[in-house]
């Protein structure tokens, strides 16, 4: 009887194992960590959105999900999975831990890993000390820095403040460390917990910060998650004043932006549908509204379309044997930009073709602030 | 302040009804946390008015199916279902709401003694301070003095001819209604995803938890989840 | 008892018959949990305690080999330390006081950095360390779980496994008798946190990474849920293990966006599943 | 062996021993007395499970008054309580092995185990749980496990209480013969008739007092 009991459990995993791989020369096989369950299912229905569109556009390319969930084991998990699979390369997976532990697994089984979102500057140190497999499409924490950099010369507020994310803070005080090398110290650092550890951190940090911010300085807010949103009506109904800088995640959709109103939230994304970076940048953004009856996502679910329209471009070039020459020595046009890769295998943003968009949720639309060529507008100060 | 305490009333009612549950319906009903969640995605999708009375009746029957699935097992079993259901309704709720978006609403503020209050919390307090005032009142009726000596100990109850099994569903099904009533009313004050239920439930585990260790007598370990529960995420935010 | 350990040898032998990484993958993680739940399996039935904080041995190993593998010995000491204190409070509070430590040692595990080169490493990004590979992380952890599983036979039919016993049914009998209560109790504490210790270290070395997750709710409860969807024996927690390992995480590719319905399914399921394993299996 | 000097106890202000002065060379001694006399409290004492307010209790020469349950144990003493403690989810040869394990090898152990088992009436009962025994059956075992921790003293608190008459049959026959085996124990009773044919010498105890009787 127990027997059977394991019979069951085990041919149900066969049965994933033992499809044959049917290889064609033209068509890659691209994995996808897509997070589907946990704490970031929602940016998952983004990339496994956009990882469909990126298929449908690219033409040569073969799909394989796996679900990655929110921890690094699952993840690892998943990634075993797409290896048994007989992929030719895996993108995606959501937090740094996750990143970092498929990077390890896709050097031991040398597997092309693109990693889409997770920003750590371990990646970095891990292509260093000799694992050839990863590759990053998405942002260092030095750019994410950078990029907010960026919006403070253009905006040179009187004074800003830094609040971020208590989980957090490795991925904060990295891009912390960044900015304060282009602009100088916050006002005020501050962070705010995690609503499992105190519920009202940050309604607390949202009400000091409206007391001391005035009409002409920057909150830059260091929390990609739904907190976020919280904070930001919070911080209003405050009376809180100045521009909320957000990194972007949940509060650089601009859909919701326009649910709650959040009039002067400047908010960053690798890419909006206004700034035509590509020819592919308007496609993206329209055959994504019109196939899934939403606005795409404009950081984790773009880098994950890019991230496969770069394998498959990198396919199409050097074939799957030199998957890692090719996309060390080639130029690939995504959505995003044109990316190249740097000896550490992180894509180039800030460069001249690639650079992040910074926008302004303003008078109800979304105004473009950064990059110059693609600007509409000034920055817009609250009356 | 006046946020810091509907916070803790919030969580206190949380506690509560976990503590309720353990004794009364002998489980750890961890089932809470997505029925908190699905109150939060019916004030989503309905209008306001008839999805607080279908938060009600929908917790009601969350709670009368967990209630019926958990009856004559053990506590650790019961506890286990609980959180297989929990597990389910998240993944269902999952599915129903296919998006790659936070669900949000506008709330709206008012300012009472100087400090900007979310009308939606203020309505939630309100609710479960009437709703401690009805709990207080039960021991005075004859189903209150049942209740109280289920709660004390349930199988001298049982001997005695008190009808544990029908004290027990009620108690899980309106605790489950209430609760998702509660994520109902919060909704605008949320950004709503599958999993957001589940930072309130380990939260109130641990005020139920500590309420258990420091005291047993009556109806005042209810009181004591209120303290308990400013205290608790005072230190924390303290400690970390 | 040799039936259990047939099904456990059988169980262990398996994936080296498939040949396939994933299977083996999937299956170092079931071994790993295995030994962790046995860890617990060991103090909830032998020694009578009910932990809801085995995650901390297995937490702090790992963390321990990652920064700096002459950590272990204290961690081990720590972990042995802290189950002593939380038990002062009695058997039926340490359900209580342990999860509450749980809890706030996930909360803390947060802050666990360490400055390397000026910047700072650790954190919610946790610590990397280097996997021995996945068919030599197998057979370790595979050896460790029927080193422990034989460990744990010969003692209950030993002198050390009667006293232990003694101390969990009547704790001032055993006294009465000569026994040494609080020694031990320790001494049983002893063995389940060396044993979680083991599982956390075998966990590092196949998993090369530790982060604060180790420490979450899921980790806590999972020896729990483990030990009670698979009957009452002792390769119960070994099996539980196996069946959640499978169920939560080996089907997350081959059905994606609905596997964790299986798991909740296996876990409404699970009085029945008990039975019906208890009835028909023995 | 043993001497009790001006031993008295308090229980929330009430006197439950006053100045009890006692004692036992050898053999057999019986203490008797209603409910409350303090019969109990006094082998609770002597066995370290209490300890005494003031006054002094000699054991082979040493003073035992501040020494804990295990510690009296090692020297010698064993308290079999009025109800029964067995480990309940342990055997019955397991049950009466665990004391002998303090000082020989498992398979010593059980073997001897084996022999009290026999001698106190359980030999058909060794493979069953402790927690399925009869009320008289957890008496002997009770009496056995005790026996096992080789006793120089025993200390029995109502050995026939709620005991039938058969049951209570089997356990003087069982006491005779540990006194001819040479041990030396204090039994208690609500009764003197009880003890008659036991004890060498009997006291009555009465409102925390003693005297021989």
């Amino acid at each position: 009887m127990k027997w059977r009991f394991f019979a069951i459990f085990l041919a149900l995993i066969l049965l994933g194992c033992a499809q044959p791989a049917e290889q064609s020369g033209e068509i890659i096989k691209i994995g996808v960590l897509v997070p589907e369950t946990g704490l970031y299912s929602t940016a998952g229905v983004a990339m496994k959105n956009a990882a469909e569109l990126a298929a449908e556009h690219a033409g040569n390319v073969e799909l394989v999900f796996a679900d990655c969930g929110d921890t690094p084991e699952k993840a690892k998990t998943a990634f075993e999975y797409l290896v048994s699979q007989n992929v030719d390369a895996v993108v995606g997976a959501y937090s740094s831990p996750q990143s970092m532990v498929v990077a390890d697994a896709a050097g031991e089984s040398k597997v092309v890993y693109l990693v889409s979102v997770a920003s750590t500057e371990a990646i970095e140190k891990k292509v260093a000390e000799g694992n050839n497999y990863v590759f990053r499409v998405a942002y260092n924490t030095t750019y994410w820095g950078a990029l907010a950099g960026e919006f403070l010369k253009l905006a040179k507020p009187e004074k800003y403040y830094f609040v971020g994310y208590d989980p957090l803070k490795t991925f904060n005080q990295g891009m912390l460390k960044s900015i304060k090398s282009l602009y100088g110290d916050p006002e005020v650092e501050v962070y705010y917990k995690s609503p499992s550890v105190s519920p009202d951190d940050y309604k607390k940090v949202a009400r000091e910060i409206a007391g001391m911010a005035g009409d002409r300085d920057v909150i830059i807010l260091g929390d990609p998650g739904g907190i976020s949103i919280n904070f930001l009506k919070e911080y209003r109904a405050n009376g809180g004043k100045g521009l909320v800088y957000s990194v972007g995640g949940a509060l650089a959709l601009p859909s919701t932006l326009k649910k709650i109103n959040a009039e002067y939230t400047v908010f960053q994304a690798a890419a909006l549908e206004v700034t035509e970076k590509t020819d592919m940048t308007k496609k993206y953004f329209e055959d994504y509204r019109e196939k899934y009856g939403e606005d795409a996502n404009n950081y984790a679910g773009l880098l994950t379309y890019d991230s496969i329209i770069i394998l498959s471009q990198a396919y199409k070039k050097g074939g799957k044997d030199k998957l890692i020459e090719t996309l060390l020595s080639g130029k690939f046009e995504g959505a995003a930009g044109i990316y190249r890769f740097n000896d550490l295998h992180q894509a180039l943003w800030g460069s001249d073709e690639l650079k992040g968009v910074i926008g302004e949720f303003v008078g109800g639309e979304v105004k473009v602030l950064y990059p110059p060529e693609f600007a509409t507008s000034q920055v817009l100060w609250m009356k | 302040m006046i946020s810091a305490l509907l916070t803790a009333i919030f969580l206190s009612f949380f506690a509560s009804a976990v503590i309720l549950n353990y004794k009364i319906g002998r489980l750890l009903n961890l089932s809470f946390a997505s029925i908190f969640t699905l109150g939060a995605y019916i004030y989503f999708s309905f209008n306001p008015t008839s999805a607080l009375l279908l938060a009600l009746i929908f917790g009601g029957i969350m709670g009368a199916i967990v209630s019926a699935a958990t009856r004559k097992l053990s506590v650790a079993e019961a506890t286990i279902i609980s959180l297989g259901f929990s597990i389910a309704i998240e993944e269902s709720l999952r599915f129903l709401y296919r998006t790659s978006y936070y669900q949000v609403m506008e709330t709206n503020y008012v300012e009472l003694f100087g400090e900007v209050v979310s009308i939606h919390e203020m309505l939630n307090g309100a609710m479960i301070v009437l709703l401690f005032l009805a709990f207080a009142a039960i021991p005075l009726s004859r189903r209150g003095f049942e209740l109280k000596f289920v709660e004390d100990d349930w199988e001298l109850a049982e001997m005695y001819g008190v009808d544990t099994s029908r004290i027990r569903f009620l108690t899980i099904s309106i605790s489950s209604s209430f609760i998702c009533l509660s994520g109902a009313v919060l909704a605008p004050t949320q950004s709503l995803f599958p999993s957001m239920g589940w930072s309130s439930m380990v939260i109130a585990v641990i005020i139920a938890a500590i309420a258990a260790l420091a005291g047993n007598a009556g109806l005042r370990k209810y009181g004591l989840t209120i303290p308990i529960a400013i205290a608790y995420t005072a230190v924390l935010r303290w400690l970390l | 008892m040799k039936k259990d350990f047939a099904i456990i040898l059988a169980l262990l032998l398996l994936p080296l018959l498939l040949r396939s990484s994933f299977i083996v993958s999937v299956a170092t993680m079931a071994v790993v949990y295995s030994i962790l739940s046995l860890s617990w399996f060991f103090m909830e039935k032998e020694a009578g305690w009910t932990s809801l904080v085995h995650s901390i041995p297995f937490g702090i190993a790992a963390y321990a080999l990652a920064i700096n593998p002459v950590l272990i010995i204290p961690a081990f000491l720590l972990s042995l330390l802290l189950f002593t204190a939380l038990s002062l409070s009695g058997r039926e509070k340490f359900v209580f006081t342990s999860f509450i430590t749980a809890i706030v040692f996930w909360y803390f595990s947060h802050y666990i950095t360490l400055s390397v080169n000026g910047g700072v490493v650790g954190g919610e990004e946790g610590f990397s360390f280097l996997s021995i590979g996945l068919w030599e992380s197998y057979l370790l952890s595979s050896s460790m779980l029927l080193l422990f599983f034989t460990s744990f036979a010969l003692i209950r039919k030993s002198g050390l496994g009667l006293k232990i016993e003694a101390v969990r049914d009547d704790e001032f009998a055993a006294r009465s008798i000569g026994i040494n209560a609080f020694k031990i109790r320790i001494v049983s504490f002893a063995i389940s946190v060396f044993t979680a210790t083991v599982a956390g270290v075998c966990y590092l070395l196949y998993f090369g990474h530790v982060s604060p997750e180790i420490f979450s709710v899921e980790i806590v409860l999972l020896p729990f849920v483990a030990s009670l969807i698979a009957g009452n024996r002792w390769a119960s927690p070994i099996i539980g293990s196996y069946i959640i390992v499978v169920v939560s995480r080996a089907f997350s590719g081959i059905l994606p966006e609905t596997h964790l319905l299986i798991y909740a399914a296996v876990l409404m399921l699970s009085p029945k599943l008990k039975r019906w394993w208890g009835a028909s299996a023995y | 062996m043993l001497q009790l000097i001006d031993v008295s106890k308090v229980y929330n202000g009430n006197v439950v021993l006053r100045g009890i002065n006692f004692e036992l060379e050898s053999g057999f001694a019986g203490i008797y007395g209603p409910n409350g006399s303090g019969k109990s409290t006094m082998l609770k004492i002597i066995a370290g499970i209490e300890k005494p307010d003031c006054g002094r209790i000699l054991f082979e020469g040493e003073d035992i008054a501040g020494k804990t349950p295990e510690e009296v144990a090692r020297m010698g003493i064993t308290i079999v309580y009025q109800i029964p403690r067995p480990f309940k989810n342990m055997s019955v040869i397991e049950n009466v092995a665990t004391p002998f394990i303090l000082r020989v090898s498992y398979r010593e152990a059980m073997e001897s185990a084996m022999e009290i088992c026999e001698f106190v009436g359980l030999k058909n009962k060794v493979n069953l749980k402790a927690g399925l025994l009869s009320q008289g059956e957890l008496r002997l075992l009770e009496i056995g496990r005790a026996l096992a921790a080789q006793p120089k003293l025993m200390l029995l608190d109502e050995p026939f209480s709620g005991l039938d008459v058969e049951n209570a049959k089997r356990v003087r026959r069982i006491l005779r013969k540990i006194k001819r085996e040479g041990v030396d124990a204090i039994v208690t009773a609500h009764r003197m008739k009880l003890l008659r044919d036991i004890v060498d010498v009997s006291y009555e105890m009465r409102g925390g007092k003693i005297a021989e009787g």
